[in-house]
């Protein structure tokens, strides 16, 4: 598959939006989806349909090898050790607190310490907070820095003999630093304290190998992946999910059910209560072909070379204020320009079918830091192309002159 | 498209110069609004003096173009009226943003209905809308001397 | 639409399955989808796909729009007053956690009773059971009588000054069971005790209207519904969405944050964090539209047919054994054949393209109450026909055959 | 289809009148297993003698023809094996089961093997799988004396 090509298969590009050719350029948001996912879930829909795991007939057989196939396959797409270190979730934000409900029911108590960095989404903040509330534990942040990275050695400094668990993102959904995660996983690791990585912008644009960043959990949404909505993963290692306990109850995650008391199923079942997303789960696996197919060495260089070019086009237009300017950065361009607020310039550049986002990201921390009530972002896919960021730094252009900017 | 109707030259001059954009000293009420989907906020400060008349308004915050415009045309138009007057603008306002062509109120003169007719542009921006009435939403708080903070939720 | 065409709406009936038609009387496990179900999830993806809520772009405000329609479709088809007492969740069995976690934090303390009945789901009790163990309540059962109904009498019975909610099944998955709920919720409320309605199988079978109903929550699994699979929704009460905390905490849920502390958004997206099932909800608007099509009463009527037809025919079948024989029951026949196991039952009907389900059916406490490890069942949808019941019996016939019993 | 070859007249047999269905007296080792999908459980007891020889061996629990007559014929065919026996036939069997096409052991007779392959009907029923193989993995759980519940689920 060649990369320039690929936008044909994504059928949403296939129609005009209000008269313009689609430019979107809000991935970090939620990516578009491939043809043969959007098919996947058509036929399976179609002709095989059946609830998985519980009934013994032909389609729930069918559908339950189907829904396995997905965890065996995203298993070796993260490179994780086994396959039932791969719990699905409606998403990453159920993943984040499936952990920080069961690691903090079991090992937080009053006086501990969470270190999360100032670059991390409300998901990967609110359900720490819960426990602050309910265990009395503190909250640290490690800072963000000028250009817009947590540090190593940030993280270093701030771990103290409190600290019970380190929870930071792969890749910031605003400054797009990505950070060095096998050396903290490591160095926390020294120090005896697990790793949560919130890995909402890693899956998509990153290699992902839990065996070489050793991290103890990471959090996947399907939707940013080029999957359906609904569905996310939660990476665990297997020593995790089988000391915790379970995070919801009900059908399915049970062994034994009696009046008096009840014992738990054995992974993958345990942290998987209810009837699951069978029909996205068994679509994601397309995502993850569609992936594999293209390669994620590919897609790194392509979305580098989309990256170069916009802040280089964008660096030489005046006013736009690039967000950051981290060494290790992906795909992502937050900005401002000064005298026009980043919702004015959504809507403007909508007007010509560019599709960004603005407001505060659901990063309300970091833009508190940056003294910045919101910005306007500009995220990439492996769909995108040079065109489209010219086209992005025309609309800029366009917003400069309804607003009488030079 | 019409974003030459949302941005009308009246819209950007307040949006970039906002009236009022101070802290009313000794206010005798506030309220604070917040749009949560997107981090804009308001605080407005009131003081009504014996007769309930608005003597001062003012507002703190942080807006695109379009809040900012309205803060700074409503707290403009809102001066110098009773209370019950204020609450008549206030409704009016929101029913012509939310579905009435044009403003009934008889509290305002042709000029000032003109100006505030400046924001109904929004309406063709179904995500802009909260933009343009989160400030009235928050004076209407500030009115009720509400603790609570206003939203443009619904 | 005439009710005996309907199966043509459901492209899964189109192809054979294993050389047979396919009789499905698996709906209570999850049912079949009609063809514009389907064909909304296609379309969305394909043309109109964003995120909701978060970015002001047309195809965001869009989504927005229909995702927001779907819960205006939602509260009227089960007459709720408000909009936002309609949340959006995973699965009826994520509704019943958010109930049991939220109301259990604030409500319940050590020595509390919950009540539940013995006809409850694993969805409807092991939430519960999560707060024996963290707040030490203790869990009643109202009792099953020997037609397979728990009566307003037995609930009544149970009901002591420290039973803080009940919760019971609107209609059991088992014996089909129809509860009196309107009377113990009318009871219930007498003694200010919440009343929570597992409304799975309810609610694609019968008229819903909460405000008759008056229940303080009722939980609705979308596929079960002819919606998609990975949503579900919780009706509540506004006040006890107001009263009670949030849930899971993320994107979307929040009013502030602030390293110091978090306020929390309004209803409705208090209780959504992170991004929800977009296309999954927007396609669930498509099964409310073909349920109000159709019409519940013709619904209720034609499946009340079929119930008869096969109650009557399995009744005839020597050596069939129908558990339990409700009053009041919904399209739900659950059996044993003396001498074969249910296993042996679904496998060998499986094969005439009979799909059934054997097992527990995630209702140990009922089973063990009847002395069986398990049963073999047949439950209803929209689509199914006399020729499906007949298909049944003549299978059933089949195993007995296999079995040599006569 | 291939009904005929899973439900065979031995296994409908065996389904029926399991052999060493009761609980041995004085056993040395036991173990519990379950496959929690579908509520079928069954409990092994085991009685080794001095030399780790399978003095007894019997079984309770509930299930279907398959997993019954897998019990029945299994509890038949290890009792006077040794212990390390006891594994070898257990791991031929499963791997039967698995992947392979005949059992290997020399443990067992002709006749013996022709009975255990009765079960391998189940092959073209992966649901059905776990039915055969629950006591198997059971007893292996019993002669690890593990305290753990076995389970078909991996
Ligand atoms: C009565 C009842 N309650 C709860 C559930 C759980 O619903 P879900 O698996 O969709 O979360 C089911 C379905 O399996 C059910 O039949
Ligand atoms: C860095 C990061 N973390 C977490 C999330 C939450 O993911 P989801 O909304 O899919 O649960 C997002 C996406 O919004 C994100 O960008």
């Amino acid at each position: 598959m060649h990369i320039g090509k690929i936008k044909k298969e994504f059928p949403i590009f296939d129609n005009k939006v209000q008269n313009n050719d689609l430019v979107y350029l809000d991935s970090a948001n939620s990516s578009q989806k491939p043809r043969i996912v959007i098919d996947r879930i058509y036929d399976f829909y179609s002709k095989e349909f059946s609830n998985v795991g519980r009934s013994v007939h032909y389609l729930a057989v069918a559908a339950t090898n189907l829904y396995e196939q997905t965890r065996t396959s995203v298993q070796k797409y993260i490179n994780a050790s086994d396959k039932n270190e791969i719990v699905f979730t409606k998403g990453a934000t159920e993943a984040i607190n499936l952990v920080a409900n069961t690691f903090g029911q079991k090992y937080l108590d009053e006086g501990d310490e969470v270190l999360i960095t100032e670059l991390e989404h409300h998901s990967n903040y609110v359900p720490w907070h819960f426990l602050r509330k309910s265990k009395k534990i503190n909250i640290e942040f490690a800072e963000v820095n000028d250009q817009g990275e947590v540090t190593l050695e940030e993280i270093k400094k701030k771990i103290t003999d409190r600290t019970k668990i380190i929870c930071v993102t792969h890749l910031s959904n605003v400054t797009g630093a990505i950070l060095p995660i096998k050396e903290i996983v490591s160095f926390a690791h020294s120090k005896g304290i697990p790793v949560l990585v919130d890995g909402c912008q890693g899956a998509p644009h990153l290699k992902l190998d839990m065996q070489d960043l050793d991290c103890d959990f990471y959090a996947i949404s399907g939707h940013k992946m080029y999957g359906p909505t609904g569905i996310g993963v939660l990476y665990a290692k297997k020593k995790w999910l089988e000391d915790l306990p379970p995070y919801q109850g009900g059908g399915g995650m049970i062994r034994e059910v009696k009046k008096k008391g009840i014992s738990y199923g054995e992974l993958p079942n345990k942290y998987e209560a209810g009837t699951m997303a069978t029909a996205q789960v068994i679509a994601f696996n397309e995502s993850i072909k569609f992936l594999e197919k293209i390669g994620i060495e590919n897609i790194e260089k392509h979305e580098r070379e989309l990256l170069d070019y916009a802040v280089d086009l964008l660096g030489k237009n005046n006013s736009v204020n690039i967000i950051g300017n981290p060494k290790n950065k992906g795909g992502v361009i937050s900005f401002t320009i000064e005298g026009i607020h980043p919702h004015d310039i959504a809507t403007i550049l909508d007007e010509d079918g560019v599709a960004i986002r603005a407001g505060h990201h659901c990063c309300q921390i970091l833009h508190e830091k940056l003294g910045l009530p919101a910005t306007a972002r500009a995220s990439f896919g492996v769909y995108n192309t040079k065109d489209d960021i010219d086209q992005l730094n025309k609309s800029i252009n366009n917003c400069k002159k309804i607003f009488n900017l030079k | 498209m019409n974003l030459k109707e949302l941005y009308q030259e009246i819209i950007l001059e307040h949006g970039k110069n906002p009236r009022n954009l101070r802290k009313t000293d000794n206010f005798t009420r506030d309220a604070k609004g917040n749009n949560p989907l997107c981090g804009d906020n308001v605080h407005i400060y009131l003081k009504l003096n014996e007769n309930n008349k608005v003597e001062d308004i003012s507002f703190e915050g942080n807006g695109c173009a379009i809040s900012m415009a309205s803060a700074s045309i409503m707290t403009d138009l809102v001066r110098g009226k009773e209370e019950k007057e204020v609450k008549e603008i206030v409704t009016d306002f929101l029913d012509m943003i939310k579905e009435k062509d044009e403003l009934s109120t008889q509290l305002l003169n042709e000029d000032e209905k003109t100006k505030l007719m400046c924001l109904s542009g929004v309406k063709q921006y179904p995500m802009r809308v909260k933009c343009a009435t989160l400030s009235w939403h928050t004076l209407t708080s500030a009115m009720n001397n509400s603790q609570e903070i206003a939203s443009t939720e619904d």
